[in-house]
């Protein structure tokens, strides 16, 4: 009995879900005509940074090559001309490519760097049609300027410069070193110029449920 | 090593343990022979403790009770009782640790030496975890440099002396020194003085922070990319021992490697930095072939091996010749005495460019001093061409036993040398008078040289014979050994320059011998041979001098060139150029253009140093491993793979299949070699290398010098045509850091033998002789004999005069002009 | 290479003195401290040229007796001033008030600690103890030596030395114009002094006979 | 005090106007011990008499001088340096046996040099005392003119040369190895120990070094026999020696006393009591590398060993006083910057171990320090000299490192509250 009125029932139940879905909110997008907001800390494509005044902020020293489980970076530092220094000090670096079909993007480099030179951004658009194009050179990689990556659309509507702000937030969270001690030091961060970032967990007088809050 | 007896042995007890040492043994050094590795920045196993990094205190139980002591300058004493790492002792290391750092930059990651530093290791090791330091650190301008190759940063430098301590006491030219005092001390050089010296990169090696940096490594790699295999020197014959650093395919760096028989881990920074030429644009990297308009053209390897082959094929055999092969290893020379020997069947091979001694005596003199035996010596007799100029490492070896072991030296040299300094006795001759010395010296009762037969009468007597210059009669030196071995306890060192040149030798690339010290005269051997190689001429071939008068007179007709450039270093460079000109064929293997190849028909490149693997002999006859670590430029090849591809297009075997085989096959044939395999280099004890032959004797070659048949002396100036460390020869030329350190040219007179000729310093000259003139400036030199002129050979101009016994030194023809003398003339020849 | 030749720009009894010196040590390489005195003498001040010189003479390097002379405080490399004014900062003239004195000779001097003024006649300094401590605060001038200086004292000391510019430094003299309290007493009064910044002792910069 | 004779200083109170001069020291009986030392004594009877005298050195490690002069490896030749390069703050004593009485010093020179076999004997002077020198220069000329130096003096075979040479300007050229490298031309760096100078010292020979004082000494304990010396004094320590006053006392000056007085007698009665009649606040009892004693112990006896006991020493014989009104962390930074100034620089602890010191008092005196420069401070100290002990023991090469600790554990001992009072904050942390 049950089963007969079971199966008249069947195809109701088939709609039930559909309708229970329908109005549930959506969460496919159309990409690429619309962009989802992603996590402060994604992991997208290097960028390499520069001081504000325009001095490149590698110095060549091969820590994120050497830290990379990858080995995708490769980097090769030289005597900074002295009459026209491209980084402070004696060293700059001289080549810097990263394989990005190698690269696993954990983020090491970024760890590893002495001088916050290579950071993460939330740039992950980087389809190449020829594999030697998936390694990224110091020219593709370096920050214009002004502060603002290269990408490969600049005013294609792949590219959300408000976004990148928001991955300039996360470089700011880990540096340097996450210490408390730079809560309230103003940073430079390549897009969003010089500012503070807010106080997280851990740091000083952030519990849990403020952070939440936020 | 010669042998020495055992050291008395006493018990100490460290950090609880009971452990033999030898007696007198600083705390330090047996510490970490029995494995307790005590830290330390300012001691170093080659120089003389001082204690002033305070890193290695240990604690010392003594009557006084327990006493914190410096282990680098403590020697053991039977029943002491050492603490290493007491609480104590930590406290104080983790202390001198914190001091060393609070003025120590942090800037590792654009330090050299980051990822290798000695100050970096042991702050983790010992160090404390952070620091207390909150002033600002001491500045200094940075970086300086001290040299053309030597940078240094005074803000990195922990003041350990190891680089002062350096230059004073093992090079002897202390040209860096502490200024200032307290904690301004720093190291610096003379205003205007720079530290030029033969040696400055060993102080950039011992460094233990970076303070010191060298150009063709600085900022190069970082420590951990790089790969390092140990090899052998090749820039002079005394085998020092090396570790060649790699990063991306391509040597970066070469470090000594401490080697207690040969270079005890010192180098010259021609050993050090030459690698560049590796790397040069003009390395060879495909075969060339001259075509039908005279221009070298790009071939395959198919077409050249083929050229080749039909050209040597075309002649007789005994119409081809060989010159060179002193700078390959013994396996490549081998394959190449091998290759003239039973393939194109000529005996007419000569590794040797006519510019050194008979190789009978280079190979076969007896008795034959090791390196090690300098140190046991009583007296040191040098009779060769200036050491600091042609071998580096051994001139601070030679410096070693005379400053630290009390061996007495005698110089006998026709001008200055670097050891003069340090010499007891010199004696200073006339080139071309060396026979009347050597009479002198032998007359009992003579006058002259009473100090120098004196210190001769105390031995052992060590005796390190060679040409002093490329004018002298060779036979001189064979005079000199057999003086030399007539005095007590004597053995004698033989000197010829060229990397490899004794392996040659020993490989039978001589027109007098066949593999493993076996005259080409020898029945027995010759037999012996032939028993593996089927028939061989009995005849002795011709030598360089015979080769380019044989090709002169259309006797010879083809011509193997290897890795020799016989113009340049021939006597008559004019006369070569035309004998090679008058060769049907010439073929060049080599990795680079020079003088005598240009115009040959077919050029092979060859790999060279870092790029073959193999064995080398040095002046003392020790047999050491060279290693590979990179492949060669392009299309280039190893030697003997190309003498193997060759023989097969000419119907015959070499069987060169690879280096390992020909090195089993030297084992089975050369006599001398019979025990030598690749294994024994590479592992356990005789890493440091064996000397050949075994002490059982199997060497059949022993020659006896006599003293007989000398060139007598003619003409108002004789030449003494010496040579330059930094002279103008490829290797040098194609390295960036030493092509800049070669002197300039000029020519050397008494000050007394100008005025007689109405000449003055620093006027320009014309120097003729029987060759050819050349117009060089004028310097005086007092250290010269009267009647003497001194050229520098091989450098850029000079080459031009050739070897001839006298030259005529006259004013330029447009007179009056007076050139200013050349201010902040580089070290080398004017020293 | 014969002293002569080595020094030839050096005055004849100077070349005298350098050699005699030479021959005065068992071994020529201690002749360098001595001869580095005569050299500033000659000199001025201890200049390259002066180093190399000496260097020359004890048979050193250069770097070598630049290491030597940069070790001890006397050997100024730098140009020094006619007077040079040294002041003792250590414990007992400080107890005493030396930084007052100090500040009083830089004031009228207007020649700051270290430096030297810009005529040329004057160079300041503060040392360590001069071994005058009974007589604290003391000062040296050519290091000739007056105790127990006031700072007013101190002040009219610079402007007698400006203004009389004595040819010779006399420690009896000054002691009786500008000094106090000395350590001990110096029973006579002598002529003998420095004419350059130099100790004036034997062979180097000084003049005048001792006498009772 | 009982009395006793006055061994150094007679001649130059008794005639102030020409003690220097060899005709006044002739005239008082100079010489007269050589001539008869020289023609009827064997060099080992002086050497007996010295041991007997029992004689500690006067330079500031109090080491008996004839057991020094027995250390002497057996090799010609040997070297005599006497040590005249009087540099530690607060030391002026033998500045006034060089200018006032050099005859007596030449005098113990040759006997000395008679006793211990040297031919050639050297007095280095500080470069600061070109009048002492000058003095000291005129005598050796007048002793060689009237044959007390140079060949075959008094007859008696003995040849001596002396040379007087001048130092650069280096308090460290007091350490009697750092003398030597000074000697030989070298920087003033000392020499790791052993070998001691007695068995290689200048030119790698064996030399004694001993100080101007302790050498002036030699000539009255040759003339009156080692006993009647070593019965002057305390037991242990023997003799009269010359102390430095200098400071806050009413009679700054040398004084010399017989070993065994206490500090009382020496600061109030001798030194004639506090300037103003201040309250005592501490003292210095040995020059700048001596840890300091405060009012407790005034009733101290002047002797090597009650000082040791006490946590101090004689050394120099500088006595500087202190009185209320003194800052101590002032008068400490003052001695530490002077070490600091003064290190040689070649061994690490003393090269930057001072000069921090120096920095973080120069903090606590401009009211910047931080409460955690207390400990650093000691923790500093400890790292020179390990356990702060006395005697120190010793991260260093020589004595000089942990000479700059003494007056930073003194301060620290006695006066810790008013340290703690400069630091901004600490009281109230403290008082919370």
């Amino acid at each position: 009995m049950a089963g007969f009125i079971g199966e008249l029932l069947g195809p109701f139940k088939g709609f039930a879900t559909v309708m229970r879905q329908a109005f549930k909110p959506r969460l496919t997008r159309s990409y690429p005509h619309e962009m989802r907001v992603k996590p402060q800390r994604f992991h997208g494509r290097h960028v390499l940074n520069r001081y504000p005044d325009g001095m490149e902020k590698c110095i060549g020293c091969e820590l994120c090559a050497g830290v990379c489980p990858a080995s995708c970076i490769y980097v090769r530092g030289q005597d900074n001309p002295v009459d026209a220094p491209v980084s402070p000090g004696e060293r700059f670096g001289f080549v810097y490519e990263i394989n990005l079909l190698r690269c696993i993007f954990c983020g090491l480099c970024v760890e590893a760097c002495p001088t916050e030179a290579i950071t993460m951004t939330q740039l992950f658009e980087f389809s190449v049609t020829d594999r030697a194009d998936a390694i990224y050179t110091k020219d593709e990689l370096l920050v214009q300027a002004d502060g603002t990556p290269n990408h490969g659309q600049p005013d294609g509507p792949l590219i959300d410069l408000a976004e990148l702000k928001l991955a300039d937030g996360w470089m700011r969270a880990t540096s340097p070193a996450g210490r408390a001690d730079f809560e309230g030091v103003p940073a430079w961060t390549p897009s969003a110029g010089v500012g503070l970032r807010p106080a997280e967990r851990g740091q000083s007088d952030v519990t849990e449920s403020e952070e939440e809050e936020a | 090593m010669p042998e020495q007896p055992p050291p008395e042995m006493v018990t100490i007890s460290l950090d609880g343990q009971e452990i033999e040492v030898p007696q007198g043994e600083y705390i330090i050094k047996a510490a970490e022979d029995q494995g307790t590795y005590i830290p330390r920045f300012c001691y170093h196993s080659r120089m003389k403790p001082v204690g002033l990094c305070r890193m290695c205190l240990v604690e010392v139980e003594t009557p006084r009770g327990r006493i914190l002591t410096t282990a680098c300058n403590t020697p053991v004493a039977p029943e002491m009782i050492v603490d290493t790492e007491s609480a104590v002792v930590q406290k104080a290391q983790e202390g001198i640790l914190e001091f060393l750092l609070i003025n120590h930059p942090l800037d590792c990651p654009v330090c050299d030496k980051g990822g290798e530093c000695p100050l970096q290791d042991q702050t983790v090791a010992y160090g404390p975890g952070e620091s207390r330091f909150v002033e600002e650190k001491r500045h200094f301008e940075k970086p300086i440099p001290l040299s053309d190759i030597v940078l240094m940063d005074r803000e990195r430098c922990i003041l350990c002396a190891r680089c002062t301590r350096f230059s004073e006491e093992v090079s002897g030219d202390p040209l860096i020194e502490f200024v200032g005092r307290g904690n301004q001390t720093h190291v610096i050089t003379f205003p205007d003085e720079p530290f030029a010296s033969y040696f400055s990169g060993n102080t950039v090696q011992i460094c233990p922070v970076g303070a010191l940096t060298a150009k063709p490594y600085r900022f190069k790699a970082r420590p951990w990319d790089l790969e390092a295999i140990e090899s052998v020197s090749m820039v002079d014959a005394s085998g020092a021992s090396i570790s060649i650093e790699t990063s991306q395919n391509e040597v970066v760096r070469i470090n000594g490697v401490d080697n207690d028989a040969t270079n005890h881990g010192w180098l010259s920074d021609k050993d050090r930095f030459v690698f560049q030429a590796i790397h040069s644009e003009n390395r060879l990297a495909t075969p060339l072939i001259r075509d039908d308009a005279g221009d070298l053209q790009p071939a395959s390897w198919g077409d050249a091996l083929d050229r080749v082959a039909d050209a040597l094929g075309s002649v007789r055999g005994d119409e081809v010749a060989s010159i060179g092969g002193a700078n390959n290893t013994n396996e490549e020379a081998f394959a190449l005495g091998k290759f003239l020997r039973t393939v194109v069947v000529t005996p007419h091979i000569d590794a040797q460019v006519g510019d050194a001694l008979n190789p009978e005596f280079l190979a076969g003199v007896t008795p034959r001093a090791e390196i090690g035996d300098l140190d046991g010596a009583a007296t040191i007799l040098v009779w060769a061409g200036d050491l600091k100029e042609e071998f580096p490492t051994l001139f601070l070896r030679v410096r070693h036993a005379v400053t630290q072991m009390g061996a007495k030296l005698i110089v006998v040299h026709p001008r200055r040398t670097g050891l003069d300094n340090i010499a007891a006795e010199k004696i200073t001759y006339r080139p071309g008078e060396g026979p009347e010395v050597v009479r002198k010296l032998t007359a009992q009762g003579d006058q002259d040289y009473g100090a120098v037969r004196d210190l001769l009468t105390a031995g052992p007597v060590i005796a390190l014979v060679g040409l002093t210059g490329r004018a002298e009669d060779p036979r001189l030196a064979e005079a000199v050994a057999a003086y030399a071995l007539g005095l007590p306890g004597s053995k004698v060192l033989p000197l010829a320059r060229r990397a490899n040149v004794f392996g040659a030798l020993d490989m039978g690339l001589a027109p007098t011998l066949l593999p493993g010290r076996v005259p080409v005269k020898s029945e027995s051997g010759r037999a012996e041979l032939e028993s593996h190689w089927g028939p061989l001429p009995g005849e002795a071939g011709l030598d360089t001098a015979g080769i380019i008068a044989g090709l002169a007179a259309g006797d010879l007709k083809a011509l193997l060139l290897v890795g020799a450039d016989p113009v340049r270093d021939g006597r008559n460079p004019d006369a070569v150029r035309a004998a090679l000109d008058a060769a049907e064929f010439v073929v060049s293997l080599d990795m680079f253009l020079n003088d005598s190849n240009q115009q040959a028909s077919v050029i092979l490149p060859v790999d060279g140093f870092a790029e073959t693997e193999g064995t080398v002999t040095n002046i003392e006859g020790r047999v050491q491993k060279v290693n590979r670590i990179l492949p060669g430029p392009g299309q280039s090849r190893a030697l003997w793979s190309i003498l193997d591809e060759l023989s097969s297009r000419m119907g015959g075997q070499l069987g060169a299949g690879d280096g390992p085989a020909i090195a089993k096959e030297i084992a089975l044939v050369a006599p001398a070699y019979r025990s030598m395999t690749w294994d024994r280099l590479e592992w356990g004890p005789e890493r440091d290398g064996v000397v050949m032959p075994d002490r059982d004797g199997v060497q059949e070659l022993r020659f006896v010098p006599d003293d007989s048949g000398l060139r007598p002396t003619a003409g108002r100036l004789a030449l003494h045509s010496g040579r330059v460390l930094y002279d103008g020869g490829t290797r040098n030329t194609q390295s960036p850091a030493l092509a800049g350190l070669t002197p300039d040219p000029a020519v050397y007179l008494h000050p007394r033998d100008a005025s007689a000729l109405a000449l003055a310093d620093g006027q320009e000259v014309d120097v003729a002789g029987e060759f050819g003139t050349v117009r060089l400036r004028l310097e005086l030199d007092p250290s010269l004999a009267e009647g003497s002129a001194y050229v520098p050979a091989n450098l850029d101009s000079t080459w031009v005069l050739g070897v001839p016994d006298v030259v005529t030194v006259e004013a330029q023809s447009s007179k009056g002009k007076k050139n200013e003398k050349k201010k902040g003339k580089k070290k080398g020849a004017g020293e | 290479m014969s002293v002569a030749t080595v020094i030839s720009d050096w005055s004849a009894p100077n070349q005298e003195r350098a050699r005699t010196l030479l021959e005065a040590y068992p071994e020529r390489r201690s002749a360098a401290m001595p001869l580095l005195y005569l050299a500033s003498l000659e000199h001025g001040h201890l200049t390259p040229a002066a180093m190399a010189q000496v260097a020359e003479l004890t048979g050193l390097t250069s770097a070598q007796v630049q290491s030597v002379a940069s070790f001890y405080t006397m050997y100024k490399r730098d140009h020094v001033g006619r007077y040079l004014i040294s002041v003792c900062t250590s414990i007992s003239c400080f107890l005493m008030g030396a930084d007052d004195v100090l500040e009083a000779i830089e004031e009228e001097t207007g020649t700051p600690d270290g430096t030297t003024s810009s005529d040329g006649t004057f160079s300041v300094e503060h040392v360590e103890c001069i071994g005058a401590c009974g007589g604290a605060p003391a000062v040296q001038v050519n290091y000739e030596l007056v105790e127990g200086v006031a700072p007013e004292r101190g002040a009219t000391l610079c402007r007698w030395l400006r203004e009389s510019s004595p040819e010779v430094v006399v420690t009896d003299e000054m002691q009786k114009y500008f000094g106090g309290v000395r350590s001990f007493d110096w029973g006579i009064t002598e002529t003998v002094g420095a004419i350059a910044p130099v100790p004036a002792f034997g062979p180097y910069g000084s003049t005048g006979e001792e006498s009772a | 005090m009982t009395s006793f004779p006055m061994i150094l200083t007679e001649r130059m109170t008794a005639h102030p106007a020409d003690s220097h001069l060899l005709d006044r020291y002739e005239a008082t009986g100079g010489y007269e011990t050589l001539r008869q030392a020289l023609l009827s004594m064997k060099p080992e009877e002086i050497v007996e008499q010295v041991k007997a005298a029992n004689i500690q050195g006067r330079g500031g490690a109090a080491f008996p001088a004839g057991i020094k002069w027995g250390f002497l490896a057996p090799i010609e030749p040997r070297y005599l340096v006497i040590n005249g390069d009087e540099s530690e703050p607060g030391t002026f004593k033998d500045r006034q046996l060089l200018e006032r009485d050099p005859h007596q010093l030449i005098e113990g020179v040759v006997l000395t040099s008679f006793a211990i076999g040297a031919n050639h004997a050297f007095i280095y002077i500080r470069g600061e005392y070109p009048k002492p020198a000058r003095r000291v220069q005129q005598a050796v000329e007048a002793a060689y003119a009237k044959g007390y130096l140079g060949q075959n003096i008094l007859g008696s075979g003995f040849d001596l040369d002396v040379m007087v040479h001048l130092g650069g300007g280096a308090y460290i050229c007091g350490e009697e190895t750092a003398l030597l490298n000074s000697l030989e031309g070298l920087r003033g760096e000392p020499r790791l120990k052993p070998p001691f100078p007695a068995v290689e010292g200048l030119y790698a020979k064996p030399t004694i070094v001993n100080n101007v004082e302790t050498i002036s000494n030699i000539p009255w304990i040759v003339a009156n026999g080692g006993d009647a010396y070593a019965a002057i004094g305390d037991v242990d320590s023997v003799g009269t020696r010359l102390f430095s006053l200098s400071g806050h006392v009413k009679k700054p000056g040398n004084v010399e006393v017989p070993m065994g007085l206490t500090w009382r007698e020496l600061i109030y009665d001798i030194g004639g009591g506090i300037r103003d009649d201040n309250e005592l606040k501490a003292w210095v009892p040995g020059g700048a590398s001596a840890p300091w004693f405060v009012a407790e112990h005034l009733d101290t006896k002047v002797t090597k060993d009650d000082c040791a006991k006490a946590g101090s020493m004689l050394g120099s014989g500088a006595v500087i006083v202190m009185d209320e009104t003194t800052n101590v962390v002032a008068a400490a930074h003052r001695i530490v910057k002077f070490f600091s100034h003064e290190s040689c620089g070649q061994c690490t602890p003393c090269r930057e171990g001072t000069t921090w010191l120096e920095r973080i008092l120069w903090r606590l005196l401009n009211r910047a320090g931080r409460p955690s420069d207390i400990d650093l401070l000691l923790d500093v100290c400890d790292g020179i000299s390990p356990g702060l002990a006395w005697p120190p023991r010793m991260t260093t090469i020589c004595p000089l490192g942990p000479s700059a600790v003494s007056p930073i554990t003194s301060i620290m001992t006695h006066f810790r509250e008013e340290v703690e009072s400069m630091i901004p904050g600490l009281q109230e942390v403290a008082s919370a």
